[in-house]
């Protein structure tokens, strides 16, 4: 249970929901060691998310690399903020609706999507988004580059499952940057006017770009930026997958049941640059970096596995193994996609073909034969 | 809700335009229970125009919602539910409100299809009046629809008369694709027609043949059909004014019907362009543009845009020496008319 | 002094701030009278207050006539805000920069924009924003019609004067639906992360046309969306001049002390239809009128003005009569205004004119020649 | 702070032109300190792309001012400051991300000094990279230049060389009205010209004659006069190509310097436009309106555009069929030459 759930409460509280300390440790309160949620005991559970972070981490490693050959185009890392991303993507069900940002490459993972198509999109190849997800709902949204707009989105999708009497929840990420625009205040507003059932989720890695957290906002919390849209907004460890998962669960069940929207403020780092173009050295001291890694989410929950008996080196060596086996089944799909046609670029413009438009399609293959001969 | 409604299906109504415009979305919403309005003040007060008038009383808040003051929101709001299998109708209060909606309609709603490839699509309407002369303070006059014709995946649509703003009201709800609906104000309450409730739509992406006429080709749109009707009707019933003009409503300004309108040139050599938007890279433009590069060989003389200047709208005090007369337009089609080659 | 300036008590603050109760007795606090403050003893300012106030309502009188009768356009009259807004413009120092919106007559009055010039802003005139007000900085802002975009110019102005090292501030007002827009929410989250010296003051008059104040926002109170921006905020009664004043005061001498921008939410009413275009009943109940009737500020404050000695009927009498004079001559001196020539509408679009525009130009005037012949 | 820089001044760089850019903001920054610039990651990091590389250091942070993610923002605030005296210079981190902006350049920058009869004026800059062509994600890539060039009270400007992007930029900078500047970030890096840095401005509201010649009219503006220049200088030089060709840099895309294309085309009989925007109402469809009305009488051929399709820029995987090619400038001279009425 959700001890906070008052908006007032929520709001002043001064330090974020967690449950494992830096290390992997589970933190002591009071005399005591914290009482966990009981599916931090779900050994399954707690290896599958594992799985996913670990393999999230991968992705990006691989991604990284096929970027600096030219192989993909730019690209952003999600190093260290795996478990905010992976709990968006176990905490949802399979009829919920996603509703991520470019860094959701983890929840995106989770839910079905498969690697080829990533690598598809970061390749500047439509079809990267064109995958219906395995176990989604069909309408998981594509990445959305304008930031905070998806913010917009996801209220209007929520709106819709609740005028359509269904009861599925839409669960919408974004950044600390993404936070100060006004599709995502305004958005804020709607669903706390209109009661959406919609969750937000804040990763906060501190930067945006190279603009820092204190600049984006005077505010003490971004959580207070539900607050004032009325909406039960909590502050997460967001390196700690118990706390997030705890936390996503139970305001996606609430978003379910029609309680109205959440607001979740996930405190976390981004370890790597902006994106593969960026270099982060130009503003950000290497000690601060430094002692972020010490704090990352992976290390700490393979710590807690550990303890708990549910995982061990053997697992981890053989785990890595099936994750480099499966991106090089991956990268080999991906690098099997020919180019779409030229003439694709009218395909899906309109569903009804303007019949003024032929001229164009024809100057299209014109061009390329043009370009392309000798 | 209305009781009595079912009786009046496919009943002829003599109604205004703004009418027309409640009359097609009350039918879309009979007909179509995924047809849901929102914008501010289309609930209990109707719409500032009293085009949503009566509908949230009839099909209730669910589905005729009032927001927040944000248009930014009611554009993406739009999006999402038009994704999500609605089709969300959404009223922009006023043309000169609309550009915080521009982000959400530019980047997502002309896109989403494109960029999916078909896995997701935005079938949505975004209805905003139009146009000046109604003696409105500043941003209540605009014409901008030049904006959205220059975005690849929109379509925008202009009715003209009540009946076609039934008509392509409907065409823009069922089309499975977003649709920019601008309805002319000066015109909502200005004359009655004929209207069939039979929930049929006009096609879009067609120019409607207002007159025949083989002297000369006049294009226009929206509230300045008016004039335009009026002094096309004037020289083609004066025997002695010895001309026969051909009107052109473009009514879908985004794509284009060049084909009906270079039909028309053929035949008549001459054309002049009528709207009331600022000249510069107008609508005006692209079909000038389009007879430079295509036409010029039958034109017997230049082609003529008659249209706003490009300033702002005077308030309204002034705004008559803007606005776009009847005179104006005579003198237009005799200049042209005079002129060769 | 202030009590609450902290961000974290004004926004749990649960009443308005008040110190006149609405029949205009001062506020019973425990046992006792509540402690007034000193200004509230000043007969000048007090008389001076209420001039502004009832001219304020003359003036609206006299708009609304104007309206029906053709003389101006489309009108929105403050009827039962006007303590709001001519606290706005008393607590404003000269060299101050005002930045209103459109309901905001009193405010525009006490900087000492002519009233010819408001009949002529609402007449269709764009020299009705063209008049330097007496005693403002030279720029006070015009009306914005495009709702809440205004308070993005108010942060761009307050940064310039910061940046100018200048000391003065700004004062923002808008309405409860404006506070819906993203531009006043990103503004607000700007002016807090730059500390800049703005104050804004949300008119919450219960309405946004027809939509009412719950449907605005979920959030128990506008002021909130204030400490989401990392701003002090309070909720003060709207229709209490001398709360008004003290907050206004207080948030304005903290901006020019450089201590960072406020946010007051002013609970008011609004008693006329949004605009002469408008229908209120068509939206609202009578009672719900009648009831804000009981609460308007300017009878409240007359009773205050009689009880302190201040003022009577005499006196009442004779400002009337001075407000009917100053009305019907700043009417006249509107009628005396001829329209401007119809090349105006060119005069003042570019400082260096393009000269590709003469054609435009001249055939503007061809254009007048045909139509205003014969 | 760097102590050397005054010994640099009026020296002459051999830069490349986001360098220029850098230079005209330092050289306007040390001359007037009420400009000051405002953007998202332009502070310490120095943009993006570099343009305002070492400016925070060297004015501080009071004058280069990294705002929260919020473009709307950044355009209303930019005018409040316009309006109080400074000349903000605001960065827009991609043209993709502009439409946020729309709302305060439509109707409050490009109204301020119309609205207030002069009262207030608002001479601001709004500077973004646009443009395809280096392989970036979704919206990295738009031209729609045309949008700005629609609404009355804005200049919208575009260099093509280091030298022009100086020298504009600084006019941009002194012009008392909003001026939206655009560069072509395609050519950022292109190539490297030397500009001196003399705090000279180039004219705004005037062409740039790139190449004279006498047979058609070729005009562009932006990153395609790279290709326009090597087409035109290909053609010019090879005497055999019995063709000689003058190309026209708009420069200002929006007011349109007529007079020099009229006098151009009164010249050559022939014209080409090129733009990267889609075609439907682009800067080209006005160019080639204000022929068809005025023009074609001195025309042997009809005008051609070449454009971008009215398709969303594809991926960057297949952005090579949608970016207009040397290839394809050549073959439509070719085209108008071969043609006549
Ligand atoms: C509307 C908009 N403005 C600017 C950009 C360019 N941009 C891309 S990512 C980014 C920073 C986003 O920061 P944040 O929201 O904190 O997310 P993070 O990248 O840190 O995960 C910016 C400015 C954009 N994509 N969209
Ligand atoms: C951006 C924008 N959207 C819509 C309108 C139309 N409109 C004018 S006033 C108004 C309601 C404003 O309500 P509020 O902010 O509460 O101020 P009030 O009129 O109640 O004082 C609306 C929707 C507008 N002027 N600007
Ligand atoms: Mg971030
Ligand atoms: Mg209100």
């Amino acid at each position: 249970m959700l001890h906070n759930l008052s908006p007032h409460l929520l709001t002043n509280v001064s330090t974020p929901l967690q449950y494992l300390s830096a290390n992997g440790d589970v933190v002591i309160e009071g005399n005591s060691v914290k009482e966990l949620p009981e599916f931090a005991r779900d050994k399954e559970l707690m290896v599958q998310a594992y799985r996913w972070m670990s393999l999230t981490r991968a992705f990006d490693q691989k991604a990284v690399a096929l970027q600096r050959t030219g192989i993909i185009g730019t690209y952003p890392s999600s190093l260290g903020q795996e478990a905010i991303s992976v709990a968006c993507g176990m905490a949802l069900e399979r009829d919920d609706v996603f509703v991520p940002y470019y860094r959701d490459h983890g929840g995106y993972l989770v839910r079905g999507h498969s690697m080829e198509h990533l690598f598809l999109y970061w390749g500047g190849d439509e079809r990267g988004s064109a995958y219906k997800p395995n176990e989604g709902s069909g309408f998981d949204m594509p990445i959305c580059v304008p930031i905070a707009t998806q913010a917009s989105h996801a209220v209007g999708i929520a709106s819709a499952l609740k005028i359509q009497q269904k009861k599925q929840a839409v669960l919408c990420t974004l950044g600390d940057g993404a936070s100060s625009k006004g599709d995502f205040l305004e958005a804020l507003n709607l669903a706390g006017s209109w009661q959406l059932p919609v969750v937000f989720v804040i990763n906060n890695n501190q930067w945006a770009i190279s603009v820092p957290r204190h600049i984006q906002s005077g505010a003490p919390t971004l959580a207070q930026k539900g607050s004032a849209a009325g909406i039960p907004s909590i502050q997460v460890d967001g390196n700690d997958f118990i706390a997030m998962y705890e936390v996503l669960n139970e305001a996606l069940e609430r978003a379910r049941k029609r309680k109205g929207p959440m607001l979740v403020e996930a405190i976390s780092y981004r370890l790597s640059d902006h994106t593969t173009a960026d270099d982060a050295s130009r503003y950000r001291p290497q000690e601060e970096v430094d002692e972020a890694w010490s704090k990352e989410p992976s290390k700490r929950f393979q710590h807690y596995i550990h303890q708990q008996g549910f995982w061990d080196e053997k697992a981890e060596v053989c785990w890595q193994d099936d994750c480099q086996t499966q991106l090089v089944k991956a990268v080999a799909a991906y690098q099997s996609f020919e180019a779409e046609q030229p003439e694709a670029m009218f395909d899906h413009l309109y569903e009804n073909w303007p019949t003024c438009m032929d001229d164009q399609v024809i100057a299209c293959g014109e061009k390329y034969l043009r370009n392309h001969s000798g | 809700m209305n009781t009595n409604y079912d009786h009046q299906l496919e009943e002829k109504h003599n109604i205004c335009l703004v009418e027309a415009v409640n009359l097609a979305l009350r039918r879309a919403m009979l007909d179509d229970e995924s047809v849901v309005l929102l914008g501010e003040d289309i609930g209990v007060n109707g719409g500032v125009f009293r085009a949503t008038d009566g509908l949230q009383e009839q099909f209730g808040i669910s589905r005729v919602m009032d927001t927040p003051l944000a248009e930014t929101t009611i554009a993406g709001t739009a999006v999402g539910m038009a994704v999500a299998g609605l089709k969300p109708i959404a009223e922009i209060q006023f043309m000169g409100f609309i550009y915080a909606t521009l982000e959400h309609l530019f980047c997502h709603a002309a896109r989403m299809r494109n960029r999916t490839r078909g896995r997701l699509t935005c079938p949505l309407v975004l209805r905003a009046p139009f146009g000046g002369g109604i003696h409105a303070p500043e941003h209540h006059s605009e014409s901008t629809e030049a904006l959205f014709a220059h975005i690849p995946g929109l379509r925008v649509v202009i009715p003209s008369s009540p009946a076609r703003a039934y008509g392509l009201l409907l065409a823009a709800i069922n089309n499975p694709d977003p649709v920019i609906f601008l309805e002319p104000k000066r015109l909502y309450r200005a004359e009655k027609h004929e209207v069939v409730d039979d929930g049929k739509a006009l096609p879009l992406d067609t120019c409607f043949t207002l007159r025949e006429g083989t002297d000369l080709t006049l294009i226009s749109w929206g509230a300045c059909i008016k004039e335009c009707l009026s002094v096309v009707d004037g020289f083609n019933s004066i025997a002695d004014s010895g001309l026969s003009i051909e009107l052109i409503d473009l009514a879908t300004v985004n794509p284009i019907d060049f084909a009906t309108i270079e039909a028309s040139i053929k035949k008549t050599g001459r054309c002049v362009i009528v709207h009331e938007a600022a000249k510069t890279c107008g609508i005006g433009a692209e079909i000038a543009a389009h007879i430079a590069e295509h036409l010029m060989s039958y034109c017997k003389a230049p082609v003529k845009r008659i249209t706003g200047f490009d300033t702002v709208m005077p308030y309204f005090r002034n705004e008559q020496h803007y606005m776009i007369t009847e005179l104006d337009i005579e003198a237009g089609i005799k200049t042209v008319m005079a002129s060769s080659f």
